[in-house]
């Protein structure tokens, strides 16, 4: 039981490397933006595991509930808004990819700096 | 009457849990896509409303309550109709329902 | 064994069998209707999981994927209506 | 027993994302991607964090998966299969995972009341809240009053990353003769999810805004509603087809609102200037301050709830105009 209180770091770790790995092996670039979104849910899985409190709920004041335990909410904040930065910003590097495609006619990356080197 | 409504509700709640478990298996074993999403489908919705009502019933006249129908009542418009642009969409790309009922292939499904 | 935890479990378990669903496929639309049926299962786990817990103002979670979980099913179909029908006029110019 | 629930879902996560990974089907990896995106919101939820799972709900299910569709679209969807044994990336990855889980060791367990990120600032913030803003929902309080300017940055931020996608994505490409692709003409030859689509459309609008107007007293605010109100005009834009959508709700209306969430954001903040205050301090926007706090916060949430429903419509229909070829 007292492992288990870490399981959700070792969720994190396991998540961000596959996450890292997409990211560096993978040739297609649509995919590479996956691995990137995966990387980044990790972190948010980090932030929100260490906003938990025994025994708390979340940190919405109640009427007529006394001394209550709520966890903390500034992690919540952070990863809240992140959460629509990253849709916004993942839509900005499929926009990059679209725009690759076009002028290259493909999204593998070994094709891409091959067609580089031609020039 | 409140012992009535909480049997009634746990009926409700194990009947839906019921129905969730074989959609699920139905979904997993069946044969083919078509007969694969007929099982999820149906019982989806059949679950869905047995586990929501479950809980409208411990619910008793609240806010909940309010949001617990209109659950029930989105999920019942949605469902179905995603059902249909799953198989639509199948359907357009080319896959062909098995009419042909095979019988007895491989001895496994009767 | 409270009552909400047995309807969890069995949530829980059709969860995996939609996991299973999707990792097998083995058509596309095998993984599509795994994601619709895990969909409607998360909304489900979501409402009890709301009572059990005992915060029954949490219901908003599973009333937002009830509303907006077939916005992305509806869009699959556009997609593939959409790719079919440039296949076959790329074809009739053919 | 919940800790077990979180277990179980974060070893599905886990799972999941081996097979996104694996998938070589870029549709495929979507699907699973949109699976992710709803075991993280259930986590989220487990692990007490409502505004969160909220967030993540609308904007995992349905635009994520619309905005990569869109790009799916525009390029192909298969990968090329995979061959070069990555015989440096393995070793890296697998220490860089081993290390973290060495230093998971010299964190706090889950749920730990002692652990430092309890202990700063955010006593403070729990206490003073029913006293300074007096609102119910401390996380929209933070986000909104006491670290406004970080969220001023998070709106700009996503203002910014919407122009970057119009000037990617609305030049015309160069030199060729477009191939006259047929007009999207979206579901409309459909009936069961155009029925279905029009009479759960206005529902998805007015959830919406209550989540917008209901952000202080439950999970929700200006992030989550502006959101769910794009996905709701996303959804009419799928059932109608480009052109019907862009004519009932035309670009300069996304881009004013796009623009003008923003500033009204930023204006909010100057108002509490020229009225004796400092930048983004509401108490002095009325005579007696807590009332100033609401209004402030009303005023910020609804710029960016606006903000956040432009952009994302904005970035939606730059993938969804453009043709592929």
């Amino acid at each position: 039981m007292e492992l288990l209180g870490y399981y959700n770091y070792w969720v994190f770790a396991v998540v961000l490397c596959l996450g890292l790995y997409t990211v560096i092996t993978r040739n297609n670039l649509i995919k590479k933006l996956l691995g990137l979104s995966i990387f980044q849910s990790a972190v948010f899985l980090l932030y929100i595991t260490m906003d938990k409190v025994d025994g708390g709920t979340a940190p919405i004041i109640q009427k007529g509930v006394s001394d209550p335990i709520f966890s903390n909410p500034l992690p919540q904040v952070l990863i809240l808004t992140a959460i629509v930065v990253g849709v916004s910003t993942t839509a900005l590097g499929l926009a990059i990819v679209v725009r690759i495609k076009e002028s290259y006619g493909s999204i593998e990356e070994d094709d891409i700096l091959a067609r580089d080197s031609e020039l | 009457m409140n012992q009535v409504l909480d049997v009634l509700s746990w009926v409700l709640l194990s009947c839906g849990g019921f129905f969730i478990l074989v959609g699920g298996i139905g979904a997993l074993r069946m044969p083919s896509f078509y007969t694969r999403m007929h099982a999820a489908s149906v019982t989806d919705t059949m679950a869905s409303f047995l586990v929501i009502g479950g809980l409208i019933l411990q619910a008793g006249w609240s806010l909940a309550t309010v949001k617990l129908v209109a659950i029930i009542l989105f999920l019942m418009l949605t469902s179905p109709t995603s059902s249909y642009a799953v198989a639509n969409a199948a359907l357009l790309s080319g896959m062909k329902p098995d009419t042909k009922f095979k019988a007895n292939k491989g001895g496994r499904e009767s | 064994m409270n009552m909400y935890t047995i309807v969890l479990i069995a949530i829980l378990v059709t969860m995996v069998l939609a996991v299973v669903r999707a990792l097998r496929g083995p058509s596309v639309y095998d993984r599509v209707l795994a994601v619709n049926m895990f969909g409607t299962k998360t909304v489900l786990f979501l409402s009890v999981v709301a009572f059990l817990s005992g915060r029954r103002d949490f219901l908003d979670l599973a009333l937002t994927y009830a509303l907006i979980n077939f916005v992305g099913v509806l869009a699959i179909l556009v997609f593939v209506q959409r790719r079919f029908s440039v296949a076959s006029s790329a074809k009739s110019e053919d | 027993m919940t800790i077990l629930f979180a277990v179980f879902l974060l070893s599905l996560l886990v799972i999941i994302a081996v097979a996104i990974i694996r998938a070589e089907n870029l549709f495929v990896a979507l699907m699973l991607t949109t699976i992710f995106s709803l075991l993280m919101a259930t986590n989220f939820f487990i692990l007490d964090a409502a505004d969160v799972a909220l967030t993540e709900a609308a904007i995992g299910a349905g635009i994520t998966t619309v905005i990569f569709l869109g790009a799916l679209a525009l390029t192909s969807e298969h990968e090329k299969p995979f061959v070069a044994v990555p015989w440096l990336a393995l070793p890296v990855v697998a220490v860089t995972a081993a290390l973290l889980i060495f230093a998971s060791f010299d964190n706090p367990r889950l749920g730990d009341p002692e652990a430092p990120i309890h202990q700063h600032v955010v006593p403070w913030y729990l206490e003073q809240t029913p006293k300074l803003v007096d609102i119910p929902n401390v996380v929209t309080a933070i986000l909104g009053s006491f670290r406004a300017f970080d969220t001023l940055g998070e709106v700009f931020v996503i203002f910014a990353a919407c122009i970057g996608v119009l000037f990617l994505l609305s030049a015309r490409k160069p030199s060729e003769t477009r191939c006259t692709a047929p007009a999207s003409v979206g579901l409309s030859q459909h009936l069961i999810p155009k029925v279905a689509g029009r009479f759960i459309l206005p529902f998805i609008i007015l959830f919406g805004f209550y989540v917008q107007f209901h952000g202080d007293f439950g999970p929700g605010g200006g992030f989550q509603a502006g959101a769910i109100v794009a996905t709701g005009l996303i959804l009419f834009a799928l059932l109608e087809g480009e052109e019907r959508a862009l004519r009932a709700f035309p670009r300069w209306i996304m881009m004013a609102m796009a623009a003008g969430g923003a500033l009204l954001y930023a204006l909010v903040g100057v108002a509490g200037i020229a009225m004796g205050g400092k930048f983004l301090d509401y108490s002095v926007l009325s005579s007696d301050p807590i009332a100033g706090q609401h209004l402030g916060i009303l005023l910020i949430e609804a710029g960016v709830g606006i903000t956040v429903c432009g952009s994302l419509l904005l970035i939606f229909h730059a993938f969804a105009a453009r043709e592929s070829f």
